[in-house]
């Protein structure tokens, strides 16, 4: 009945929109006013029937439907386009474009929105901005075309097609326009080229049309769908096993920037230290901190949130390290296991230390727009924040080997690590590069937890996470020895990537301990370990 | 043969440390049942069991310092133990249940049913009889520590490379036991045990026989332990601690003095875990996350490694400590506990027991230097030095 | 040199060994016989701490065979079994159990079987006592039985290892640096007691002092590079061009 | 040696005076409610707001007079985590502490091992978390939802507004999510999904690297079916998690997600930009639109001092076990456990979402349920309700040992676990 009452509705301002502009806008009202009392579940109608009018001035309408910023005032139902300013609302008519002052929120009640609305809107909006001046905006309608393909489209798609001259936005309307084909009354040949261009785009995404098409394909189209398909799946195997080494190489990034501090503090120094996780999440409460006074006050700078937050990281937990080692564990050289229990007291002390002054939740630390969303390469998806973690792993880690092998610094580190007595007769004030050394560890430590907050929770309990996970890499790869600190985090990493599609998250990650176990078996001192007689004296 | 090894072991701290829980084994249940509730040395129900549990993770911290204070492996994974031989207890409590599970199902336990499995495992047969799961709370342990040990020991695994892979062990076991295929009812363990041998476990007679139980197997294992540590054995488990290639040489198999050592110490884990789980009540892989061994090298640390009665003195002290700041400072007890850990490695580095030892065996060297006034013997300085 | 016995004691053919490319032995051939007490010398890095390691079994050669007695092969052997065998090695730092008294030193060195439950369940006998009695008497550590060897002086700890091998009744004893930071008095001691103990057993000293090889007037190996450079007396030894070269200096 | 002896002697007496000293403190002008929540160790993430929120709501019930004209007196501990720990503090709470009550536990685990000792002592505990139910016992008060309140409106809401066809149940392994999708899986096939539509996923807890799972679940969602994922993964995992699928591009329109553990307290860690659309089930959500709920907030936010700390599910759960508490208890006129237990059913208080919630004989309670969308401002918009109250399943249907079991607490029957076929209490035997 109601849809019936509807149709009529949207004829009528079809008809009434012919003779002149006012009543044009008048039907456009209507419309967009009738949205207000829509339910969610003939909202996709309504826009329908909005899109149809062709209106340019729909797009704003819409976009702001999509985004929930349309409310209907509680007296009179007229629907306004809000910008929420305190308590107020900021209205703008939707129809002129103009501003029509501010009003309490209380008056006003949110159209509503779900996951249907949202595609609908999507699907109307993508048909209406397919000719737009903008290349953006076209691009970002071919898109929205061709992940809700509507046969209602396909005339627009095929004249949008017709006009277009930039290249990525003609291929993805290539796309779209087979998709839409497809699902089309057209007849079967074209539907036929239509399966052969799908083919030849390849990736999930076809796949992911064609199994669809397949659902409701007639007999003569069955067979070639099906090839397709069997095409492009044994492509994406191929893909697959490159995406698993890809994904063992971001775990493996994510392992060494966990372990690569201990490497220092435990592999050089030998001190058991417990407290490297605590470090890591320190680092990631810096960028928390930074990110949340940029938030309040220079929003401009977010996508340099991370940038401002790694020198800073690296001088907290750096201090955090220093007074670390000056107040307690200068104590203990000598006696490494009892700086496992000194370390782990510690962590404790700024476990809670952190939980009681920032709280025992999950604080908020955003994706710079850098280190958001993901793009394709061949048939691999990468996305941006796990490449940026890799490359800035591998210059975390070739600075540090600059630092330690080719700086007076550095030698000065090894020549105390490795003879304190000599080194201390040669001049060299030990006490001061202990606590520089252990600094720097816990330093980068403190870098790597503002790389992690990217990926993982900012809570108090960050450090545990990694801690086990650091000290295997860091006695698998060989303890005192950097590169073995690398190899052992990327093999790792692939390791367990490959076998976690066989054997599941968990039982992989057992698999993996347990290999760890036999491997020190085998090589009790690690992958890298320093051969000859004086390690064993 | 035995007999000379028994004798060996009891010299007069020992004999009063066994005197001492022997006294408790009676007392405190005796206390807890024959007298009213406001008689004033009244023990209640709820001080036996926490005292029963400090008990048996005393004797987790003793087996601990067998392998770590005398023999200098330091085992970042000992609460595995502790926890199979838990969950060897727990099977044996859960298979007692029978059909009075929530379903009534005879044969499988609760969080099976739910789970629809149709039988029982074939690793659960057996658990219904107490035997077997006691000789399983002893196997178990033994065997993996057997097992791992053999491997680790062989390949002459030491010092910081054995602690880090004896944690990835227990870190390996809690992913496995956290895993509901498993069939050890994954996260939530084992648990609404309802008797124990017939008795059942809620039951103020049962609490005070189980903490009687603790004390008598604590004191069995001080003395089994005190007398490996004062025969022949025990005197090369420390030569191979401090010189480890040098006892080689003298033609020790270390590995075997090792193996040796490291799975009596799991076997005496394993009945501390086999006492806990029916006085605490629940047993879940939670026991085996690798903070947990931690922390028993730290009672056994604050205790005093290398002496005897440090760990279960440690023990006792630490777990106290804990039951009372987090009921009285629920907010801070654990700066409480961290600073105590930094503390005691700084300024008790032999632990308390250890450290009073120093105190009194320097005084007596100072007196008897005095009494012989044989100033050329450097008698005052022994143990500092180190 | 080839006396036509069909044993030596030790016998080492062709040994090779190297660490990261470091070649530490290099084709050595060596040969001990029975009761025979053998110096040997060389520069840093000449492999002598490493021929030693090869004979006890702390370092597997990469090629070449090792003998003792004739046809038992020590490559094979892990140390606890080549000391059962009868070969005993004396650090070149002084290596005693510092926590335990110098008696028990002793008692752990006795050559008692030494698996897991024979020591468990070890008595004292009255035999036992004597021969540790005899050892501390040899060894000069009579007063200080009790004593930890934590506390004895270097030189007393030298002594006590050695005294440990005594105890521990090898065949063959193999000495590394036993002279270093003594006194000339505990030197001259030392050398002494060295062929005290040659009497019965066979031994091979190295040693840097070569005032102490000459007191103990035996027929010396100079090694350098991982290879035999000369042998024969000590004067022999000491005139060779190649050992002044390589070891003694110009 | 003495020295020992002495050690323990004083160890000995400082425990039993403390014993005395809170005994002494026990007398009778007030009334005490423990609070067993963890507030350090892994699950004070959690945790620590609901020991807040009982303070808050202990707080404002003693401004308005306490209970039966005695003030009320909130004892807090921390069980740390550790599940043998929340026993031993539950004991002590009741047996030193002599609560009338106690609030607490988050996880399954932490419940199943407090169980026997309220069960000993005869206390009572509230529980205010969703759990996979199969459970319900004399002196426990599930205010939680059970899989029937959360789980199963949240498929039906999913099949029929967004055709899904396909569906992954991921979840961490343990008991909540192992339950929840044996039922969810029954649920479906009985509904008529293909079992290969189904796939099923466990991870460890704090599982963070999500890559494989994620690209596994675009696998599975391009098949040609509307795809949907219905997420049981527990709280440390879910921030990763929810981060990977916003940057490997799974958006809400095309695969959306269904949690039962993500509140707002969880969205509070996140940038929800990438996220909006994607859809929670619970029982109550801050943004929900009343007067109770807005003067809840208030309240919140002042007891806080914090203007952007956010409100929950279980924080409501608590909310209201606290208010039936209150009502029983002033019904029954004493805090005694027997009279309290008979009290408390029936009992029925506003809940925060516009309606009353009842305590049923099953001792768990009528809710409706809610379906809710993340939106960009880490709260939730409902978009979808029960049109009435749903009463708590302890029992499930969807499970072969379950559906013939009941429970009701009322005298004559008193029984946990009734059977309807056999007709006897405890299960199936006996």
């Amino acid at each position: 009945m109601y849809r019936i009452f509807q149709t009529l509705l949207i004829a009528l301002c079809l008809f009434t929109a012919i003779p002149g502009g006012l009543r044009a806008e008048e039907g456009l009202r209507d419309l967009v006013n009738a949205l207000g009392e829509a339910k969610l579940s003939n909202m996709d109608e309504h826009i329908a029937a909005l899109a149809k009018t062709g209106d340019a001035k729909v797009v704003p309408v819409l976009e702001a439907l999509g985004e929930g910023m349309l409310y209907a005032r509680k007296a009179d139902n007229q629907v306004f386009l809000t910008k929420e300013s305190g308590s107020n609302l900021t209205l703008t008519d939707p129809v002129t474009g103009e501003s029509a002052g501010e009003a309490p929120k209380a008056a006003f009640s949110k159209i509503k929105v779900n996951n249907g609305v949202r595609r609908a809107v999507r699907t109307a909006l993508g048909s209406l901005t397919l000719l737009s001046p903008d290349r953006n905006q076209r691009l970002k309608a071919a898109q929205s075309v061709l992940q809700s393909p509507n046969a209602d489209a396909l005339g627009a798609i095929e004249n949008a097609l017709a006009a277009e001259k930039d290249a990525e936005v003609r291929a993805l309307l290539e796309r779209a326009r087979a998709t839409t084909l497809l699902i089309s009354d057209r007849p079967v040949d074209e539907k036929k080229e239509a399966v052969q261009v799908l083919k030849q785009s390849g990736g999930r995404e076809a796949l992911s049309i064609l199994s669809t098409a397949l659902n409701s394909a007639d007999e003569t189209l069955r067979p070639d769908i099906e090839a397709a398909l069997a095409g492009i799946e044994q492509t994406q195997a191929l893909w697959a096993a490159g995406q698993n080494v890809w994904y063992g190489l971001s775990l493996g990034s994510v392992l060494l920037l966990a372990a690569i501090g201990l490497a220092i503090t435990f592999g050089v120094m030998g001190i058991i230290n417990m407290a490297h996780g605590e470090m890591v999440m320190l680092g990631a409460y810096t960028t928390f901190m930074v990110q949340e006074i940029l938030r309040n006050s220079f929003p401009g700078l977010f996508d340099w949130s991370l940038a401002i937050a790694l020198p800073l990281a690296f001088l907290v937990t750096g201090a955090v390290g220093m007074a670390m080692e000056r107040g307690v564990i200068r104590f203990l050289y000598g006696r490494p296991l009892e700086t496992l229990l000194a370390t782990w007291g510690i962590s404790l002390i700024l476990q809670q230390s952190v939980r009681s002054i920032f709280g025992p939740t999950n604080r908020e630390v955003g994706n710079p727009s850098w280190m958001s969303g993901a793009f394709e390469l061949g048939g691999l998806t990468i996305t941006w924040n796990r490449l940026w973690i890799i490359l800035f792993a591998l210059a975390v880690f070739a600075a540090l080997l600059f630092l330690l092998k080719k700086t007076p610094m550095g030698l000065q580190m090894r020549a105390v690590t490795q003879n304190r007595r000599m080194a201390s007769s040669m001049g060299i004030r030990t006490p001061w590069v202990d606590a520089l050394t252990f600094a720097l560890g816990s330093g980068i430590a403190g870098m790597a937890g503002v790389a992690l907050s990217q990926i993982d929770n900012v809570s108090p309990n960050l450090g545990q996470g990694y801690i086990i996970d650091s000290f295997m890499v860091v006695v698998f790869g060989g303890v005192g020895n950097l590169w073995g600190t690398l190899v052992g985090a990327f093999s790792l990493g692939i390791l367990n990537k490959f076998l976690e599609p066989y054997a599941g998250a968990v039982l992989g990650k057992i698999l993996v301990l347990v290999l760890i176990i036999l491997f020190i078996q085998k090589r009790p001192r690690g992958l890298f370990a320093l051969k000859g007689r004086a390690v064993e004296a | 043969m035995i007999t000379s090894f028994l004798i060996r072991s009891l010299d007069r701290t020992i004999v009063i440390a066994v005197a001492i829980l022997l006294a408790l084994a009676v007392l405190v249940p005796a206390l807890n049942l024959l007298t009213s509730a406001d008689h004033p040395l009244h023990v209640p129900t709820y001080l036996v069991s926490l005292f029963g549990k400090y008990l048996t993770y005393a004797l987790l911290a003793l087996a601990l310092d067998l392998v770590w204070g005398f023999c200098g492996i330091l085992s970042l994974g000992h609460a595995a133990f502790f926890a199979l031989g838990g969950y060897a207890m727990g099977m044996y409590l859960m298979r007692q249940i029978g059909a009075r599970g929530s379903y009534g199902n005879p044969l499988l336990p609760d969080f099976m049913v739910f789970l629809n499995w149709k039988e029982l495992p074939w690793f659960w047969y057996g658990f219904d009889m107490f035997w077997f799961a006691a000789l399983m709370v002893i196997v178990v342990p033994g065997l993996i520590a057997f097992v791992f040990g053999w491997f680790a020991f062989r390949s002459r695994v030491n010092g910081v490379y054995l602690s880090i892979i004896t944690q990835a062990m227990t870190y390996a076991l809690l992913l496995a036991f956290f895993r509901n295929d498993m069939g050890f009812g994954g996260n939530n363990g084992l648990t609404d045990f309802k008797d124990i041998l017939g008795f059942n476990i809620q039951a103020d007679g049962t609490r005070g026989a189980l903490f009687a139980a603790s004390a008598l197997a604590l004191a069995a294992s001080l003395v089994i332990t005190s007398g490996i540590v004062r025969s022949k054995f025990g005197k090369v488990l420390v030569a191979l601690r401090d010189a480890e290639s040098r006892t080689r040489f003298l033609g020790y198999r270390v590995e075997h003095m090792k193996l040796f050592a490291f799975t009596v110490s799991a076997m005496m884990a394993g009945v501390a875990g086999a006492l806990y789980v029916p006085q605490v009540g629940i047993i879940n892989p939670g026991e085996f996350e690798p903070g947990n061994s931690i922390e028993v090298v730290i009672w056994t640390a604050v205790g005093g490694r290398g002496t005897l009665v440090g760990p279960i003195i440690g023990a006792i002290l630490v777990n106290g400590g804990k039951s009372i700041f987090t009921a009285a400072f629920p907010e801070f007890w654990l700066f409480a506990l961290g600073g105590l850990f930094v503390l005691v490695t700084l300024f008790l580095p032999k632990g308390v027991v250890g450290t009073a030892l120093q105190y009194v065996s320097r005084r007596r060297a100072y007196r008897e230097a005095r009494n012989h006034k044989d100033a050329g013997l450097p008698a005052a300085e022994p143990l500092a030095a180190e | 040199m080839t006396e036509k016995r069909p044993k030596n004691l030790l016998y080492l053919d062709g040994v090779s060994v190297s660490f990261d490319g470091f070649k530490a032995l290099n084709s050595l051939s060596f040969i001990v016989e029975p009761g025979e007490l053998r110096a040997i010398i060389g520069p840093n890095g000449a492999g002598k701490t490493t021929m030693m390691d090869i004979i006890t079994g702390k370092t597997r050669p990469d090629e070449g065979a090792v003998f003792f007695k004739g046809d038992i092969d020590l490559t094979r052997k892990d140390e606890a079994e080549i000391a059962q065998l009868g070969i005993g090695r004396k650090f070149q730092k002084p290596t005693v159990f510092e926590s335990h008294t110098v008696w028990d030193n002793l008692e752990l060195a006795l050559n008692r079987r030494r698996g897991v439950f024979a020591t468990l369940f070890y008595r004292l006998t009255g035999e036992d006592k004597a021969r540790i009695e005899e050892i501390l008497s040899t060894v000069r550590l009579t007063g200080r039985r009790d004593d930890l060897a934590a506390n004895l002086s270097h030189g007393q700890k030298q002594w006590l290892e050695i005294g440990m091998l005594l105890a521990q009744e090898p065949e063959l004893l193999l000495v590394d640096e036993p002279v270093a930071g003594m006194t000339d008095a505990e030197t001259a001691e030392t050398a002494v007691l060295l062929k005290e103990i040659a009497r019965t057993r066979s031994v091979v000293v190295v040693e840097h002092d070569m005032g102490f090889i000459r007191d103990l007037g035996v027929k010396v190996t100079c090694l350098a590079e991982g290879s035999v450079l000369a042998e024969g007396s000590i004067d022999f030894v000491s005139n060779d061009p190649k050992v002044i070269e390589n070891y003694l200096g110009r | 040696m003495t020295y020992r002896a002495r050690v323990t002697g004083a160890f000995l007496a400082a425990v039993l005076s403390t014993t005395a000293f809170n005994g002494a403190f026990a007398a009778d002008d007030t009334i005490k409610v423990g609070i067993l929540h963890s507030l350090s160790g892994t699950m004070a993430i959690s945790e620590t707001t609901l020991k807040d929120a009982m303070l808050m709501l202990i707080d404002e019930q003693n401004k308005k007079g306490g209970l039966l004209g005695k003030k009320l007196e909130a004892v807090v501990v921390d069980p740390a985590s550790d599940w043998p720990l929340f026993a031993e503090k539950a004991r002590e709470l009741v047996s030193v502490d002599k609560v009338s009550a106690v609030f607490g536990c988050w996880t399954s685990v932490s419940r199943k091992s407090v169980l026997p000792v309220f069960e000993e002592l005869n206390s009572i505990l509230f529980y205010p978390v969703q759990y996979e139910g199969e459970e319900s016992q004399r002196n426990v008060f599930y205010t939680g939802a059970a899989p029937n309140q959360q789980a199963i409106p949240a498929v039906d809401y999913l099949m029929e507004n967004e055709e899904v066809e396909r569906w992954v149940l991921a979840g961490t392994d343990y008991v909540y999510p192992r339950t929840t999708n044996k039922i969810l899986e029954a649920y479906l096939i009985a509904k008529g999904v293909k079992p290969e539509d189904i796939m099923i996923n466990y991870t460890p807890f704090g599982h963070s690297d999500w890559q494989t799972i994620v690209s596994d679940i675009k696998k599975f969602g391009s098949a040609g079916k509307k795809t949907a994922v219905v997420s049981t993964i527990n709280g440390d995992a879910n921030v990763p998690f929810y981060k990977e699928l916003g940057n490997q591009g799974i958006k809400a329109e095309d695969i959306p997600v269904v949690a039962f553990s993500v509140g707002e307290e969880e969205l509070a860690g996140l940038d929800t930009g990438p996220l909006v659309g994607h859809l929670a089930a619970w029982n109550y959500f801050q943004s929900v639109d009343n007067p109770a709920n807005a003067e809840f907030i208030k309240t919140w936010k002042a007891y806080t001092k914090n203007d952007k700390r956010v409100t929950n599910d279980p924080m409501e759960a608590h909310y209201i076990g606290f208010n039936m508490w209150l009502k029983a208890v002033e019904k029954a006129g004493t805090t005694d456990t027997d009279a309290v237990l008979d009290a408390m059913i029936g009992v029925s208080v506003p809940n925060l979402s516009g309606g009353y919630s009842t305590m049923m004989p099953n001792h768990h309670i009528t809710k409706p349920v809610l379906i809710g969308e993340i939106q960009g401002d880490g709260q939730f918009e409902t978009v979808w309700e029960t049109p009435g109250l749903v009463v708590g399943d302890e029992w499930s249907d969807y499970l072969p040992d379950s559906k013939d079991l009941i429970s009701d607490w009322r005298a004559p029957m008193s029984c946990g676990n009734f059977n309807v076929a056999t007709g006897k209490c405890g299960g199936k035997g006996s």
